[in-house]
């Protein structure tokens, strides 16, 4: 009998775990079905490689969007890099188990914080500093803004990651740095963050990829022009937002131009994605 | 649970067939010609020899000689490495364990097993103990609780836990743990009992408590010890069989073994020239 | 160049790193304490099993409770069994090979799609192509697509957590496959399990991206799976949007906020409850 | 422990169970008692305000408004996923196929600023140099020392569609403009904004904007009724074929006097006489 159980069990798993890849595909093509032949009909360097967003008047040009996705994604990890890691480190290096105990489910429970509610901090308090202290094209709606919006909104991945992968460092490395002198500092900077490196770069990666794919919070703050941004104080448009906004009142070649952007967003990703891969399989591989 | 009724009247039948069988039977399990390779490594090489139903059989040699590998041949554990490829025969009751159609779930049942590191599961002594049984389909609560206090009380551990046997069994020391790995091991009533250096991890005293267990239940059950302490061995094997570089150098009454080796590579090693 | 002495250098670096911690607490905290001391005066039990009025500026937010629910059931109902079959088969069926480096592409490659492309592909695939219409079905499933990925890994990586000790013996005691995973396996995994399940109920509840064009923005108590209805988090993006920070759109998020934040607390609680029990 | 497992099996099943129960009790019949509306957000809380006034009517039926979009409510009326789709725009020529065009309301498109700006009144031609982007200081316009930050609608909004049509005539609005996709953020963006500038439904003016009269018209009921306040467009329903059963009552309701109150009392005008 439960040999026979465990015959039937085998293959309904695998029709289970192969759902995840059967979901894949039939996105991918009705994403792309949607979304490529109007790509095709611009040409795909003409999309992506304009900046020109007319869509009632046919001309689609994304480029704007694809900068502005990239800028902010990178402001992001400028603001929640430094954050994140230095406060990972002090929690796993210097904070005592207690601490950590209580401080790290805390920011891991941060990550169930609804976007929007960043998104809605941003517009209260960030927006006007900066349209006060700054100013800039975007007057407030800007670059830097969602930056710091979505870069607060990242910290508790970063965080967290982070100090999975410290905390993954074994003991007898730190031991061995410490016997040989070094302080506490020294073995951290030298050893402990070396060690880690991969699967803090992981973690970094991965708070990217939120940043590229967030979309609610990001139209709430960034402004949604569609131009080359000169400054950080330039208001751009993400790729996100740019399906988000449009999507609603979009029809005929218009929408399938928001699959398109859906297609380059997803193409966008899966780069990013196969980044995080190639990482972490280097780390795999070392150890 | 009609169906598990059935099941367990079914192995009823079958273990009264077997005890029929053992009476007359003076080879319980019998190796021949066996050999093991996973890959392109030969971790066992041509191994022939018998055990008799009720004796200590123990099992000793150095470090990766093949002797838990053996152990682990018998009861088929071995199967979940991929690439492993068997030769040979070993026979148990006179048929073939790698034959067509053979239980596993059902042979693992009946050569019970206890491992080196002492297992307990998180869970209470009771569900530990009773995890075997259960998975037989054996639901009902009172022949649960005979099982468990049986084996508890044939490991030596009944006296210590008989008031706490909800309570987690990660809590016990070391050396209750492993006896109640060996409860465990007999609350399955399996024919045969697999030691894998069950004593390699504990103290003197717990070390003594698992041997005297063992000669005490000798007369239920076939035992095999694998040991890399050969004074174990002398202690309390019938028969030992050496063991070396995935071959079986010698094979004997223990006395025997100990006192007038036949090959020297054994009085070597019993002596402490290596090992 | 001078030499910092490397105490020094530690002093400071240290003093550094607690106030960097000390930032990241305080933001994060102090986010969530603003929307929360700002929104809980407003709630009462008025607004929260009241009917919302004049567009939702006036009145509860019962409805919008209800569709939140309803998302975060169905979606959880279908992921979490698919979820945990496919760590079950990734980590105990299926050595590593060709299959498992395919399906965990897949999964990958899943969770990397944007919540908004998920969007897209709900709206084209269930609202129009399956004429589930705008619905909490809808809804829900484009969610579940969402949270399946983060189900599984987490699920996957407690299961990979149990020594493997644990199987053998239940190997050894006589047990199948399927037996090892299920007295043993998945019993021991469960906190990482369960823990993997919180969080991704907070992926639910807060969704808004994907949900607003699967599941709709209606504004009423949906009697059914088939029909449209606004979560929380949408209700309170709209809000915000529409009418700016009004006491309605604190109150929604303090709701939303405390919602997520108590299931997270209790569960954590009960976890350790149980992890201290068992151990 | 082991219970505790089973348990938790008990929960999944019965989360699986209640799901499919509610799937099961939701094979009701949807025509005739549920009416569905999609389509405009500028239409969307006009609708949804009618569908509360109509619960007072007709308890029986609901009334189920969605936001999408006008395009989104040509396109579902004539799929026929909806009752009744909402445009806040005049539809295009291929739209009008097979659709019965109801105007339910007019609304006027009022420029706004924030409060605090000393500009009360602008030209359409400023206003159009503005959004074109030819116009960026508010002095050049005889206003303070600051930048004009405009704020549009997306593209395909019925709203910009109509601001388009009425004030920039061939003109495009320029990419350097903030776009926010609803009349309702607009209105926050310019309320929280000095420098900025906007264009939304005149029914959503209140105290946090300012309306700036445009060519010496200032966006009043008056003003919208006599035509001299040209930026207005028209609120419709759409209705696949010929409106009947409910779909028509609820019509009715919205054209009868009771109905006409309601969007009245939000600022909107009624419709224009055929």
């Amino acid at each position: 009998m439960n040999l026979t159980r465990d015959r039937v069990v085998s293959p309904i798993l695998f029709a289970i775990a192969s759902f995840s890849i059967t979901a894949l595909f039939v996105i991918g093509v009705f994403i792309f079905v949607e979304g490529l032949p109007v790509m095709l009909r611009v040409g795909v360097w003409k999309f992506i490689g304009s900046s020109e967003w007319l869509p009632l008047e046919g001309k689609f040009g994304i480029l704007a969007m694809i900068v502005g996705s990239i800028t902010v994604a990178v402001g992001t990890l400028v603001v929640a890099v430094p954050l994140g890691v230095g406060c990972a480190v002090y929690l796993s290096e210097f904070a005592s188990k207690r601490a950590v105990a209580i401080i790290k489910p805390s920011i891991e429970l941060l990550f169930a914080i609804p976007s929007v509610v960043y998104g809605f901090i941003g517009v209260l308090f960030i927006v006007p500093f900066m349209r006060e202290h700054f100013g800039g094209d975007g007057h407030g709606f800007n670059i830097v803004t969602a930056s710091f919006v979505l870069g607060i909104m990242v910290l508790p991945v970063i965080v967290g990651i982070s100090v999975d992968a410290l905390q993954a460092v074994p003991k007898v490395y730190r031991d061995g740095s410490l016997a040989l002198g070094a302080t506490q500092w020294q073995t951290t900077t030298m050893v402990t963050l070396k060690a880690a490196r991969s699967g803090i770069l992981a973690g970094v990666i991965l708070g990217m990829a939120n940043a590229i794919g967030e979309t609610m919070a990001v139209i709430m703050v960034v402004g949604n022009a569609v131009v080359m941004p000169n400054s950080p104080l330039d208001s751009v448009r993400t790729l996100t937002g740019n399906i988000a906004l449009e999507m609603g009142y979009a029809t005929g070649d218009h929408r399938q131009a928001l699959f398109a952007t859906g297609v380059v967003l997803l193409v966008m990703i899966m780069m990013l994605n196969t980044l995080t891969r190639y990482v972490t399989r280097k780390r795999v591989a070392r150890q | 649970m009609g169906f598990g009724l059935w099941l367990w009247a079914f192995g009823f039948e079958f273990t009264v067939a077997l005890v029929t069988d053992t009476q007359e039977q003076t080879v319980k399990i019998s190796a021949r010609d066996f050999s093991f390779s996973y890959g392109t490594q030969t971790a066992l090489r041509r191994i022939n020899l018998d055990i008799r139903p009720h004796e200590i059989f123990t099992i000793i040699g150095p470090a990766r000689s093949g002797k838990t590998t053996f152990l682990r041949c018998l009861n088929r554990m071995n199967d979940a490495i991929p690439n492993v490829r068997y030769e040979g025969q070993v026979l148990l009751d006179g048929a073939d364990l790698f034959g067509k159609g053979v239980d596993v779930s059902e042979l693992r049942r009946r050569l019970g097993m206890v491992f080196a590191m002492p297992v307990a599961l998180p869970k209470s002594i009771f569900n530990n103990l009773a995890l075997g049984p259960r998975m037989r389909g054996i639901r009902g609560k009172r022949r649960l609780s005979a099982l468990v206090e049986e084996s508890l009380k044939a490991a030596y551990l009944w006296d210590e836990v008989k008031d706490r046997l909800h309570e987690s069994a990660r809590n016990l020391s070391g050396g209750q743990q492993q006896r109640l790995c060996l409860a465990r091991a007999m609350a399955l009533e399996p024919e045969v009992l697999l030691l894998d250096e069950p004593c390699s991890g504990l103290d003197p005293i717990s070390t003594r408590k698992i041997e005297e267990a063992l000669v005490e239940l000798k007369s239920r059950y076939t035992i095999i010890l694998v040991t890399n302490v050969t004074a174990q061995a002398a202690r309390v094997g019938d028969r030992t069989a050496f063991f070396l570089m995935g071959e079986m150098i010698e094979c004997g009454a223990t006395e025997k073994l100990f006192t007038r080796p036949d090959d020297p590579r054994t009085s070597d090693y019993i002596t402490g020239k290596f090992g | 160049m001078t030499r910092v002495h490397p105490k020094t250098k530690e002093f400071i670096a240290k003093m550094a790193l607690r106030g960097i911690a000390a930032v990241v607490i305080l933001t994060l905290v102090s986010i969530v304490g603003y929307v929360i001391v700002k929104g809980v005066a407003v709630i009462d039990l008025k607004f929260l099993f009241g009917q919302p009025r004049s567009m939702g500026r006036e009145g509860g937010v019962f409805p919008f409770i209800v569709s939140s629910i309803y998302i975060t059931v169905i979606s959880l109902a279908v992921s979490i069994p698919l979820g945990l079959g496919s760590a079950i088969y990734l980590t105990e069926y299926r050595a590593e090979g060709w299959a498992t480096k395919v399906i965990r592409f897949g999964i990958d490659c899943l969770a990397g799609i944007p919540s908004i492309v998920l969007g897209l592909f709900g709206f084209s695939f269930f609202v129009k192509f399956l004429h589930l219409s705008w619905s909490l079905l809808s809804g829900g499933l484009t969610v579940s697509l969402m949270i399946l990925p983060f189900i599984i890994r987490s699920s996957e990586e407690a299961i990979r957590a149990v020594p493997q000790s644990y199987r053998e013996v239940a190997f050894a005691a006589g047990g199948t496959k399927w037996q090892s995973v299920t007295r043993v396996v998945l019993p021991c995994a469960l906190p990482g399990v369960m823990t993997g399940i919180i969080l991704a109920i907070g992926k639910c509840v807060g969704e808004t991206a994907s949900v607003i064009f699967t599941a709709g923005t209606s504004l009423r108590t949906p009697q059914s799976v088939f029909d449209s209805g606004r979560t929380l988090a949408i209700h309170f993006y709209l809000l915000v949007r529409e009418t700016g920070a009004s006491d309605m759109a604190y109150g929604s998020a303090a709701t939303l906020l405390i919602a997520i934040l108590s299931v997270n607390f209790t569960a954590y609680y009960l976890m350790r409850r149980f992890l201290r029990r068992v151990s | 422990m082991k219970a505790r497992w089973h348990r938790l099996l008990m929960v999944v099943l019965s989360l699986t169970a209640v799901g499919l129960g509610l799937s099961g009790c939701g094979k009701r019949p949807s025509q005739g008692r549920t009416l569905r509306i999609v389509g405009s957000t500028s239409v969307f809380p006009f609708a949804e305000l009618l569908a509360e006034a109509y619960r007072d009517v007709r308890p029986d039926i609901v009334v189920d408004v969605q936001a999408g979009g006008s395009t989104v409510g040509v396109v579902s009326a004539k799929d026929g996923i909806c009752d009744i789709g909402t445009s806040s725009r005049e539809l295009r020529p291929e739209e009008k196929e097979g659709l019965t065009r109801i105007e339910i309301a007019r609304d006027g498109i009022a420029v706004i600023v924030h409060p605090g700006n000393t500009i009360d009144e602008l030209t359409s031609d400023q206003v159009r140099d503005i959004y074109a982007g030819k116009i960026t200081h508010w002095r050049q316009v005889g206003g303070a020392d600051a930048d004009i930050a405009m704020v549009t609608r997306e593209e395909g909004s019925g709203t910009r569609g109509a601001f388009e049509e009425i004030v920039m005539g061939k003109t495009r609005i320029s990419p350097r403009a903030l776009v926010q996709d609803s009349n309702g953020s607009i209105r926050e963006a310019v309320a929280t904004s000095p420098n900025a500038i906007g264009y939304v439904s005149v029914a959503l003016v209140n105290a946090k904007v300012k309306a700036l009269a445009v060519d010496g018209e200032a966006p009043t009921e008056e003003h919208l009724e006599s035509g001299a306040y040209k930026v207005m467009r028209p609120f419709l329903f759409l209705v696949k074929g010929a409106p009947e059963g409910e779909t028509q009552k609820f019509i009715d309701f919205v054209l009868s006097a009771d109905g006409q109150k309601v969007l009245k009392a939000e600022g909107l005008l009624s419709p224009s006489k055929q």
